[in-house]
């Protein structure tokens, strides 16, 4: 099975149509020549082999050939087959080779010595460990019904089984990455459109950027295609960031808008093509719903009122309106992905969404894109019925609007700290690390504290697992077989992907799915997880009879399925089966059913507002520590105006104490125009807790320490740009 | 057949700085921490301009010059321009390490590696040159902002670049040391002041001036011993040093 | 106790059952909705009878589907089944129809 | 039968061979790692030859390295088994008796090339004032190889050791190496072809390159060469030579 995903391709054709691959040859016969001094000669090839993995630096898997050298890996290379990176590898990519022989790796199960947090570890074997943690789960379950405990997966291939486990085991309680990161948004075009569309960026004529930092927060193929399509198709690209973001730098136009006033920038934006009639009466009668109440709700939002609020000039609004217009369908409003921002966020996000269904680039070149087919199975299975579960998630109902698989990890936290409406007493963690990215750590501390057993699987010692009872060494990508997944890339491709292990496994370290199969064996489960990978990815791919050989050959599987029009003959996935501008369902649930502008809290005197984001080298905390990428981002600093930083007598690199209302931190000042006076920003992932991290410690602040924990009232996604700090000199 | 001149043409509007080309040339090379053999450098932003601030991110790496600075400074001839494909390439089994090449390269295109403490810089990858694949930057740039090939064959990708940018090709020289680059950047780039002039050390300029007096005193020398072997011969045995002889001579005094 | 307030009550009594005979279904658990689909209707549905999800249908379909329960072509496999269970099993189909909304993930 | 005197003992005769075949494969290769136009001695077409010829300028180093060392060992070697020679060496070598030797030193200079009508017509006697264990032309050339030897050696250890222990912060000092080697071996090398003519080509010294051989020279020799070194051995009762 490790031979399957061996590369087969050997010179690329680029070689042959420039002559370089003479070049490699015609060397050697200069050896005998009289010059050698002067010329080089032939080199060898590197005898390496080669194999097809998809990265897990971030989540975009982007597919990759990992060269082996006597089983070492030696480089990772992309994959110029895999259309949706457009045959790239980023700086995380071509990193990987360092988190997997990270000197920091977790190589043995630990177990908690001493107090929790303390860091005092002992090593135990396997077969102890998987006993304990299935009695552990075992008395948990007895004691406080299968929905006492809780489980926690962040985004990868093998997540799918802890949420399998979780169902099997009996718990409802299953929160995800994404209530940190992307639901608001999710929730914005999802109670527009029906589904979460994929940006056409390639295609596309004008594009507002709001709220997404796509040249830094690398998304393929969007990062990709909206270059091209700026130095080859003109796209102009206009971006609203309080932060002067390598995408505002490449930007057309850059307005340094004030945070938590895009909605209504968004709003004066449909005010315009509303009022100038810019948008295309048919398609919208046909295709939308509630036109008419958007026409009147938008009235009261003129360019001059949205200017006021949102600092960008009521002519520019007004241009950029008509602009946009002029170009539609091949115009948007980026979606953006994180949105954990306002409290307000899904219907920020709407308004977004509602622009998009104004320029009618639904299903559209150049537009949003409905999801394509890419025809992987799901592989059903039938959980028993346990009657001694409550009726629910322990966060439900604490918003409006909770998906059921991610749930809401800030208002469960808050439920399982009151313990209403029941007791949560375990908790098991995958490949996630919420003291990191969750706001106010203390709270996460706390959280831990009252859990009588806190498992992590994860490959380093994650601030997570610092705090946790056992710790368990899971593999990296390049050690583990994984399920199929299906993949879109917006316009380049619906694909199909595998991971087959490129090496042979490193220490003691186990994949999660061998984890929880043990732990349900234990568990009398066995039945649930009897059953190997290769099986499982059988089950997966039994509607595309091709896509094996195809992975085997490419190292990726394209259905060759629609990509526009796809609605042609589909309805839409809302109550009106039509783009909802007008939401029905926000009207029957008391909600606003159309966007309504709330100014943002004032920020207190001699306050900042902090906003948090990242860089194009590092994954939040997964990557921090990764050698090579932390000579690029060796800690975080703290952006600062430099009116600001004059007031406050802080001069640029000067050690600054940023405080909130719940935490605080020390950060380097860094004095720099690129962030407006009243907005500070940091970046995610640094200041960790955890020992285990070597090249990271004492590196700045933690975000986790310093955001408060408000949520956005309707998805109950994490609000993470509401917090105000003050910042103080340090006094040495 | 024309000799291959193997040069980047770049596009730098294309950059985004994701610095994907540093770290895969670092992993490719085992360039050692703290060090790298390519770069992105970044204009300074004019906030002033509000809306229209921009900034211009600029890839490069050894600009493998015509006219190498580096090249000229090196006293074992390790580095050497390759007479074939026209890399500036670094023999490290003949590079002794003395650092003469650093500051003569006008863009800091070379550092001292501490790993072999040899000189280190690009050589456009020739390991994967020969496995059939591109230097590792080229690969993989995810807006293929850097483009390889040789610019002396028109038919290749770099060729038609240049050839369709024709009066748009900007190379980055130092005023005070033109070592004619062979890295194009297509359209505009920036920033372009961040060279330096080549320095080549004392110690070499040292070497270099003394050298012909050097060769004048063993000229001079092989003079001597010419002069004194032309006198053997012409004035013959009557200067003859054998012992014999000698005597005579004394006594002729 | 005043005729007015009976009235009222009575009034209010006569609405609650009127409405709930309009549409017998709804608010059930989905979540044991469905583990019953999967034991009662997946049973069948998928194997020996025609495939069946929630997304088979619209969520007014489903609707109608369960306007009368009698008329459902298996109903005589459903002999025995409790109200609440076929009601949580509604709410499931109901909830995940083809014209609910799907969600998407990080990964 | 002319008595004869010891002049040299065998470690010396070794080393005086070694040293001189040591030199001339270090300059034959060391010429050849010299790889720049502004500073080859010969041309470009040298050290090309060479490095095609050894399979590449890495092997030449290398040659070059290995025999360096083995040059230095050898005087090592020697130090060690003939200290008492080598310290006699020194002494002699480095005493110099300024007005006689510089006289001497003109004066030979002049009858080597010119003959000894110039001094004649300066009014000057050709006669050379006399000369000690080592004449001044043999002082002088064997004072610039001392110290020429060991600054080549110092300067070689220390390019040897460039990738071994010097940081880029202290490069600098191997770059220095570099010119001091160049330096140093170019006037050596000055020396050394003055030193080859008069010792193996031109007659006068014949008797004493033969002594290079055997270790000895003739009396008569002796006497009119080194007459002060002369006087001072054959007044010694127990003569050396027999």
């Amino acid at each position: 099975m490790q031979n399957q995903n061996k590369v087969k391709l050997s010179r690329r054709d680029f070689f042959k149509a420039s002559g370089l691959a003479a070049a490699g040859i015609s060397g050697g016969g200069l050896l005998g020549g009289l010059t050698p001094a002067r010329a080089k000669g032939a080199t060898p090839p590197p005898m390496w082999e080669s194999r097809y993995s998809a990265c897990d630096m971030c989540f975009n898997k982007c597919g990759l050939i990992a060269r082996v050298e006597k089983g070492v890996v030696t480089k990772l290379d992309p994959n110029p087959k895999f259309l949706k990176s457009r045959g790239m590898l980023c700086a995380r990519g071509n990193a990987g080779i360092a988190q997997v022989y990270d000197p920091d790796r977790l190589k043995h199960p630990l177990l908690r010595k001493g107090a929790r947090g303390e860091g005092k570890w002992q090593r135990i074997p396997w077969d102890e460990a998987i006993d304990m943690a299935a009695q552990k789960m075992q008395e948990i379950r007895k004691k406080h019904s299968p929905c006492g405990h809780l489980f926690t997966a962040g985004a990868d291939l093998q997540s799918q089984f802890v949420g399998r486990f979780a169902e099997v085991y009996g718990s409802y309680n299953v929160t995800s990455h994404e209530s940190l990161c992307l639901l608001s948004g999710t929730r914005g075009f999802l109670d527009t459109f029906g589904e979460v569309p994929f940006a056409d960026l390639l295609n596309s004529k004008y594009v507002i950027m709001a709220g997404a930092n796509r040249f830094e927060a690398l998304v393929t193929p969007d990062s990709i295609d909206l270059m091209t399509a700026m130095r080859e198709n003109g796209l102009k690209l206009v971006v609203l960031d309080p932060r002067y973001t390598k995408t505002a730098a490449l930007a057309h136009e850059w307005y340094p808008i004030r945070p938590g006033t895009d909605m209504i920038f968004m709003l004066a934006l449909m005010h315009v093509i509303i009022d100038e009639k810019l948008f295309d009466r048919q398609w919208i009668e046909e295709k939308t719903y509630g036109i008419e109440q958007l026409s009147e709700h938008v009235k009261q939002y003129t360019p001059q009122y949205a200017a006021q609020e949102c600092g960008v000039p009521a002519e520019d609004i007004a241009r950029i309106a008509r602009e946009l217009a002029a170009d539609a369908p091949r115009s948007m409003v980026y979606p953006g992905r994180r949105s954990s921002d306002y409290e307000n966020s899904s219907q920020i996000r709407r308004s977004f969404a509602l622009v998009n269904g104004l320029l009618g680039n639904w299903d559209k070149p150049g537009g949003l894109l409905a999801a394509r087919a890419v025809g992987l199975k799901g592989v059903p299975y039938d959980p028993p019925w346990y009657d001694e579960n409550p009726d629910d998630r322990i966060d439900a109902h604490a918003a409006p609007a909770l998906f059921e698989h991610d749930g809401s990890f800030v208002l469960t936290r808050e439920a399982v700290l009151k313990g209403e409406p029941y007791p949560i007493k375990g908790w098991f963690i995958y490949k996630t690390n919420p003291m990191v990215n969750a706001p106010n750590r203390k709270k996460t501390i706390q959280m831990m504290e009252q859990m009588d057993f806190v498992t992590v699987v994860d490959i380093t010692m994650s601030d997570t697992a610092w705090m946790a009872d056992l710790v368990l060494p899971s593999q990296s990508y390049l050690e583990r077989q994984d399920p199929c997944s299906g993949l879109q890339g917006s316009v380049a491709c619906a694909c199909v992907i595998k991971r087959d292990p490129v090496i042979d496994p490193l220490y003691e370290s186990r994949p999660v799915f061998n984890i929880l199969k043990d732990i349900a064996g234990k568990l009398e489960l066995g039945e649930y997880f009897d059953f190997n990978i290769p099986g499982y990815r059988k089950q997966q791919l039994r509607d595309l009879p091709d896509a094996e050989a195809a992975m085997d050959r490419d190292g990726v599987y394209y259905n060759p399925s629609k990509v526009y029009g796809i609605y042609e003959d589909r309805i839409y996935k809302t109550t009106s089966h039509k783009i909802e501008l007008y939401n029905q369902r926000y009207e029957q649930m008391g909600l606003d059913p159309l966007p309504v502008y709330t100014p943002p809290q004032k920020i207190p005197e001699s306050r900042f507002r902090l906003v948090v984001g990242r860089n194009a080298y590092f994954t939040h905390g997964s990557t921090c520590n990764n050698a090579l990428l932390h000579e690029l981002t060796p800690e975080n600093v703290l952006w600062l105006n430099p009116d600001a930083a004059k007031i406050l007598g802080v001069r640029d690199g000067e050690t600054v104490e940023v405080s909130s209302s719940v935490g605080r931190g020390e950060i380097k000042a860094k004095v720099t125009e690129a962030i407006r006076k009243d907005t500070v920003f940091m970046y995610t992932g640094f200041g960790p807790l955890s020992k285990g991290l070597s090249l990271i410690q004492n590196s700045g602040a933690s975000i986790a320490a310093l955001l408060e924990d408000q949520h956005d009232a309707i998805s109950g996604n994490a609000a993470m740009h509401e917090t105000f700090v003050t910042v103080t000199r340090k006094v040495a | 057949m024309a000799k291959q001149q193997f040069a980047m043409v770049i596009d730098s509007s294309k950059c985004i700085d994701c610095k994907g080309c540093v770290i895969s040339c670092k992993v490719a090379n085992k360039v050692p921490e703290g060090f790298s053999r390519n770069w992105i450098k970044a204009s300074v932003p004019a906030f002033s301009m509000g809306p229209r601030t921009r900034t211009h991110f600029q890839p490069g790496a050894c600009m493998h010059c015509d006219t190498p600075t580096c090249v000229q400074a090196c006293p074992t001839g390790a580095t050497y321009k390759d007479a074939e494909t026209g890399i500036v390439e670094i023999d490290n089994s003949l590079c002794i390490g003395c650092g003469n090449c650093i500051p003569a390269c006008p863009y800091g295109a070379r550092f001292r590696n501490t790993a072999i403490r040899k000189a280190d810089k690009c050589d456009y990858c020739p390991e994967r040159r020969a496995a059939g694949l591109l230097p590792a930057c080229v690969d993989t740039c995810p807006t293929k902002a850097r483009v390889f090939g040789d610019i002396n064959n028109p038919d290749s990708e770099v060729s038609r670049m240049l050839s369709r940018n024709k009066g748009k090709v900007i190379k980055i020289v130092n005023a005070q040391t033109d070592t004619k680059p062979n890295m194009y950047y297509i359209g505009e780039t920036a920033p372009t002041d961040w060279t330096t002039a080549a320095v080549v050390p004392a110690s070499m300029t040292v070497m270099k001036e003394v050298s012909p007096l050097i060769k004048g005193i063993v000229g001079l020398s092989g003079l001597g011993v010419l002069a004194m072997l032309g006198r053997q011969f012409l004035a013959g045995s009557s200067d003859s040093h054998e012992p014999e002889h000698h005597d005579e001579e004394a006594r002729h005094d | 106790m005043n005729r007015k307030a009976i009235t009222f009550i009575g009034a209010l009594l006569i609405t609650i059952s009127a409405v709930s005979m309009a549409f017998a279904f709804g608010g059930g658990n989905a979540r044991k909705g469905k583990f019953l689909y999967r034991k009662n209707c997946r049973s069948c549905h998928g194997k020996t009878a025609s495939d069946l999800s929630p997304a088979s249908m619209v969520q007014a379909d489903w609707k109608a589907t369960f306007e009368d329960v009698s008329k459902i072509p298996c109903n005589k496999d459903w002999q025995g089944l409790p109200e609440k269970d076929i009601n949580d099993i509604f709410t499931y189909l109901h909830d995940y129809a083809k014209d609910s909304p799907t969600p998407a993930k990080c990964s | 039968m002319t008595r004869l005197f010891k002049r040299h003992d065998k470690s010396d005769i070794f080393i005086h061979w070694f040293n001189a075949a040591c030199w001339l494969l270090l300059l034959v290769t060391g010429v050849g790692l010299i790889g720049n136009p502004d500073i080859d001695p010969v041309g470009s077409w040298y050290p090309d030859t060479l490095r095609t010829l050894v399979g590449g300028g890495g092997n030449l180093l290398t040659i070059h390295v290995v025999i360096g060392f083995a040059w230095i060992l050898g005087f090592l070697w020697y130090l060690t088994v003939n200290a008492r020679g080598a310290a006699f060496f020194l002494r002699e070598v480095f005493m110099v008796s300024p007005a006689r030797d510089m006289a001497w030193m003109i004066k030979k200079m002049v009858l080597m090339t010119l003959g000894p009508k110039p001094l004649k017509m300066i009014g000057m006697a050709p006669e050379l004032p006399e000369q000690g264990f080592y004449n001044m032309g043999q002082k002088a050339f064997a004072q610039a190889s001392v110290v020429g030897g060991v600054v080549i050696a110092v300067t070689g250890v220390i390019m040897f050791l460039s990738d071994k222990v010097f940081t880029a912060e202290t490069a600098w000092i191997v770059s220095w190496s570099v010119t001091l080697h160049y330096i140093a071996v170019g006037l050596v090398f000055a020396g050394l072809l003055v030193h080859v003519y008069m010792a193996a080509i031109s007659p006068e010294e014949r008797p004493g390159f033969r002594s290079m051989f055997t270790g000895h020279v003739p009396e008569d020799y002796a006497r009119h060469h080194h007459g002060l070194w002369y006087r001072e051995i054959s007044s010694e009762p127990a003569a050396k030579g027999e």
